[in-house]
């Protein structure tokens, strides 16, 4: 009953999965980035729907709003953080990826992964400094 | 009324974040999260976060979807098989 | 109260405004950049020093961020164990940037260059802060900075193998990030708190028992990426192996233990040793993979071929003794597994300088590459000796120390298993550590592999190198200026 | 076979997860433990008198976690590090058009719209920055909205135009504003006798601090703006930046 009841949640924990499925199972980079994305996304609808009141009002005070009838605003506070977080991790992952497309002229992680096995040669460490 | 309209954003959702995973134009995969970011961000408006709704719009929609299409464009746009 | 009470924010905050700063040099004088990096480091490793005797073993010092009280505003918590850390964070960071300034030249030259002293900064500054934080989703967001700057560091050369690291580290280190701050919102939705210590007080009135032992577990899995805990460990090798010499230092032998530490954080200041209910069963099966690390990671250093490859397998192992130490929940395994943090953080750091040494010199990687070098690069092969004997833990050495009171505190907690794979764990570590050193010593590299011109690297690259050695066996000789104040602090904790 | 294995561990981390949801207090309850927490309800009681914003989320960002918002600064800044240390920044001077290859042919149409468009998003931003303590909105969500004015402008005109614009010159020493901002900003905290980020200096006049405060405020709005907005914009022409300028600009 309380699963009917916090559906909210139950949906923020399937976007979870899909995502977390998106970047174990998906073979290409970039939907692995999206899945990541989608998984902070659904994180995020988390916290807010745990901040929520039920018929709230926003944690504004404009026109004398009752501050018992506001949502909670900490959820939101921490997730407006959550999301530059999320925006900066974003940025660098797709300035690898682009890297990664230039070195290895793919976006398969399976490709990408290939040749792990061999051990790197003396040197790799010094080699390739563009 | 209000559960009912919740629940028409949450099945749009899920049902965006499938069709982003699934799709195999990546380009149209990033324009599909980004519809899934601005749902989310209505969501988020219904649930009485302005602040966020704003900033998800801005960000979700906005940048990281322009940083994904920057991407697809340095590198390439199919799946390979 | 003093004005030492704003030490630890200005160590926090130092090297982050050196890394904001440090651009605008790059701009104007680039030869600088260096030498101007090392000062914020310097400033918090003087405050930190100038706070040692100022916080009491079984207390700590407690800073309220904007003068709000815990609860409301954020608290910046340290104990002695935190000063611990951050002294270690701050003497180590400090000698791999001296050993930098001439490797990285090497490496990467022109932006780059800032940028790599910019997120060098970036990252020590996180880590101080997220030894020192009190508050938990403060936390996260100092783990993201460690992060970001970490990945990015990795692929700083931009090479194939690096670019590909980076992205395999990120990979993994995303999603265990968002899969902290879902734990911190089952913590939440459970308690209304994020002050660690208000927290601690909630957790033991809380009703939603369930709610709170799979935010133990999701934390565990989250920080346990970070910390390369066994069957999360698979980016570590690649990233510690191929990141610069003194990145693979900070990441071996810091980033896994301040993420270790934080699981600390979480095991005893949050949930608190008296919420065995709620962590018992998660303790538990992390003891298993921690032995389980402790023998593949042992095993697996025998196995390689490529010098840093199997310091990184040595690290995977290392990082299962500091498990152990923390699953046992007694003050002695407390002990071992701060002692071990010290001895691990210098150990490795003076193993993967010694490599970089091996690199910049001669560009030799291999294992079977060093044969004979001993008699080019005595200084470099000696400290490499004396650092392996304090990871196989050789009686002077601190390793011996911890490596002691991990088995002790073991013993006490009647896991009389986990004894044996830690010793076991020793004779692994000594079957790689005296392969190699044999190789050095008493091997003849092959004609030509060693010309007569090859030497030591440069005082200001061999010095970080013998500090860290040195201090193996200082921290050895003299355990009891620690011992005793660290095992008043571990009964204070639990 | 190893799909297998992720599907099954996805599967069980679901049903752990929903198992959790089941447990979990009521959602939207007044009374479960994050609604009736004291630490919220002052939050929303005291947060206009104490910290002088009526936006209490800005009041919770900027003062009550400001030093949460400051790592948040430090985490866009490490972005920005890290992604030039990958990619490179952009060159500074002339690039040539015709090694421009971000421009997209466009008709007169858009390209006047784009044009006419961009000061009135760019007005919308300010007012965004500014009335951050007022109503929705603050530092961070302006540099965003004028970063996005910005990837409009570039996807239209080209990197070249844009970076005309807003050229490096400007944006560089712009964008450690934000951390710089508030590591003054907890500095004064200090020399006005209360901890570091503390906003309402003890030391003054009780009656002057209401002015103090909100100045602060805004001043870290501005900050957050300004260097989120460069942040933004010198990720994406890092990103957006093509080999061959370096090779064709002499």
């Amino acid at each position: 009953m309380r699963l009917l009841h916090n559906y909210q949640y139950v949906a923020a924990m399937l976007l979870f999965c899909i995502g977390l499925y998106t970047i174990i199972v998906r073979r290409n980079i970039i939907k692995k980035l999206i899945g990541l994305n989608i998984m902070e996304t659904a994180v995020f609808f988390f916290y807010i729907s745990l901040g929520y009141l039920d018929g709230g009002i926003a944690p504004i005070r404009v026109g004398g709003a009752d501050p018992s009838r506001m949502v909670n605003p900490i959820p939101q506070a921490l997730i407006l953080t959550g999301i530059v977080v999320a925006v900066s991790v974003t940025a660098l992952a797709l300035a690898l990826v682009i890297l990664l497309y230039r070195q290895y002229g793919t976006l398969d992680v399976d490709r990408l992964f290939r040749d792990e096995e061999k051990e790197p040669e003396s040197g790799t460490e010094r080699g390739g400094t563009a | 009324m209000g559960t009912a309209l919740n629940l028409i954003f949450i099945v749009l959702m899920v049902a965006t974040a499938l069709l982003a995973v699934f799709a195999r134009d990546l380009l149209a995969a990033v324009i599909i999260f980004s519809v899934y970011s601005l749902i989310m961000a209505l969501m988020w408006q219904r649930l009485q976060a302005p602040d966020l709704a704003l900033t998800e719009a801005a960000v979700g929609a906005g940048v990281t979807t322009v940083l994904f299409v920057v991407a697809i464009f340095k590198t390439r746009r199919r799946e390979e098989e | 109260m003093g004005a030492y009470r704003h030490f630890p924010i200005f160590m926090i905050t130092l090297p982050i405004l050196g890394a904001v700063l440090l651009p605008f040099l790059g701009y104007l004088r680039q030869k600088w950049v260096p030498w101007a990096a090392a000062l914020p480091l310097t400033a918090s490793t003087v405050l930190g020093i100038l706070l040692i005797g100022k916080i009491p073993s079984d207390g700590y010092l407690s800073y309220h961020m904007g003068n709000w009280e815990p609860p409301w505003g954020i608290e910046v918590r340290v104990d002695y164990m935190g000063l611990f850390l951050m002294l270690i964070v701050c003497g180590i960071t400090l000698l791999a940037m001296v050993f930098s300034r001439r490797y990285i030249a090497k490496e990467v030259s022109g932006g780059r260059l800032t940028a790599y002293y910019v997120l060098f900064l970036l990252m020590s500054g996180a880590m101080l802060g997220f030894v020192a934080t009190g508050d938990i989703f403060n936390l996260f967001v100092f783990m993201e900075i460690l992060a970001l700057s970490s990945y990015a560091l990795v692929a700083i050369t931009g090479n194939r193998n690096a670019v590909r690291a980076a992205f395999k580290y990120l990979l993994m280190g995303a999603p265990s990030s968002i899969m902290v701050l879902l734990a911190i919102g089952f913590l939440y939705s459970a308690t209304g708190s994020l002050n660690m210590a208000d927290l601690a007080g909630r957790i033991s009135e809380s009703g939603y028992t369930e709610v709170l032992i799979v935010s133990y577990i999701l934390f565990v899995i989250g920080f346990g990426v970070k910390a390369a805990l066994f069957p999360l460990h698979m980016w570590l090798p690649d990233a510690h192996s191929i990141a610069p010499s003194p990145i693979s230092a900070l990441l071996s032998g810091l980033l896994v233990e301040v993420s270790a530490f934080a699981i600390i954080r979480i095991t005893l200041s949050v949930f608190t040793s008296g919420a065995d209910n709620l962590i018992g069963g998660t303790l538990d099966a992390v003891g298993i993979f921690a032995a389980a690390a402790v023998l593949y990671g042992g095993i697996m250093a025998i196995m390689q071929k490529d010098l840093k490859m199997m310091i990184a397998y040595s690290t995977v192992s290392h990082i299962g003794y500091i498990f152990l130490g923390i699953t046992a929940l007694t003050a002695e395994g407390l002990t071992g597994a701060m002692y071990h943090m010290l001895d691990h953080g210098l150990a490795k750091a003076c193993l993967f300088l010694c490599a970089g040494s091996f690199i910049y010199v001669k560009g030799y990687r291999r294992i079977d590459d060093l044969k004979g070098a001993w008699r080019q690069m005595p200084w470099t092969c000696f400290a490499f000796a004396l650092a392996s004997l304090s990871v196989i833990g050789i009686p002077p050495t601190a390793g011996f120390i911890s490596k002691w009171y991990l088995i002790l505190g073991n013993i006490e907690a009647g896991n009389y298993l986990y004894v044996v794979i830690l010793l076991a764990g020793s004779i692994l570590a000594a079957v790689y550590c005296f392969r190699i050193i044999y190789c050095m010593f008493f091997q003849t590299g092959k004609e030509g592999a060693w010309e007569d011109s090859a030497h030591d690297a440069s005082i200001s690259m061999l010095s970080p190198v013998w500090v860290l050695s040195a201090g193996t066996l200082f921290f050895g000789v003299f355990s009891y200026l620690l011992i005793p104040s660290l095992l008043k602090a571990a009964q204070y904790l639990l | 076979m190893k799909s297998v294995v992720s599907l099954l561990f996805i599967a069980a981390l679901l049903g752990l997860l929903l198992y959790v949801v089941a447990y979990m207090p009521p959602m939207g309850d007044p009374e479960n433990p994050t609604n009736s927490s004291d630490v919220t309800t002052r939050y929303l009681e005291k947060a206009e008198e104490e910290t002088h914003t009526v936006n209490a989320i800005t009041g919770i960002i900027l003062n009550y976690r400001g030093y949460d918002t400051m790592g948040e600064v430090s985490v866009i800044f490490c972005a920005l590090a890290a992604v030039l240390a990958v990619l490179g920044r952009e060159k500074r001077g002339k690039i040539y058009a015709y090694a421009d290859r971000s421009r997209v042919p466009s008709s007169v149409i858009v390209r006047t719209m784009v044009a006419f468009l961009v000061p009135f998003i760019i007005l919308f931003s300010i007012y965004t920055i500014l009335h951050g303590e007022l109503s929705p909105g603050g530092g961070f969500q302006g540099g965003a909205i004028i970063g996005a004015s910005m990837i409009i402008f570039t996807t239209i005109f080209g990197l070249y135009e844009s970076s005309e614009r807003i050229p490096q010159k400007l944006r560089f020493p712009l964008e450690g504003s934000a951390f710089i901002t508030f590591f003054v900003v907890g500095v004064l905290g200090l020399v006005g006798g209360g901890n570091f980020l503390t906003y309402a200096w003890p030391n003054i006049a009780t009656d002057l601090q209401p002015a103090v405060v909100l100045w602060l405020t805004i001043l870290v709005e501005i900050g957050i703006g300004v260097g989120g907005a460069m942040v933004l914009i010198s990720i994406l022409f890092s990103m957006i930046r093509e080999e061959e300028e370096i090779a064709v600009a002499p």
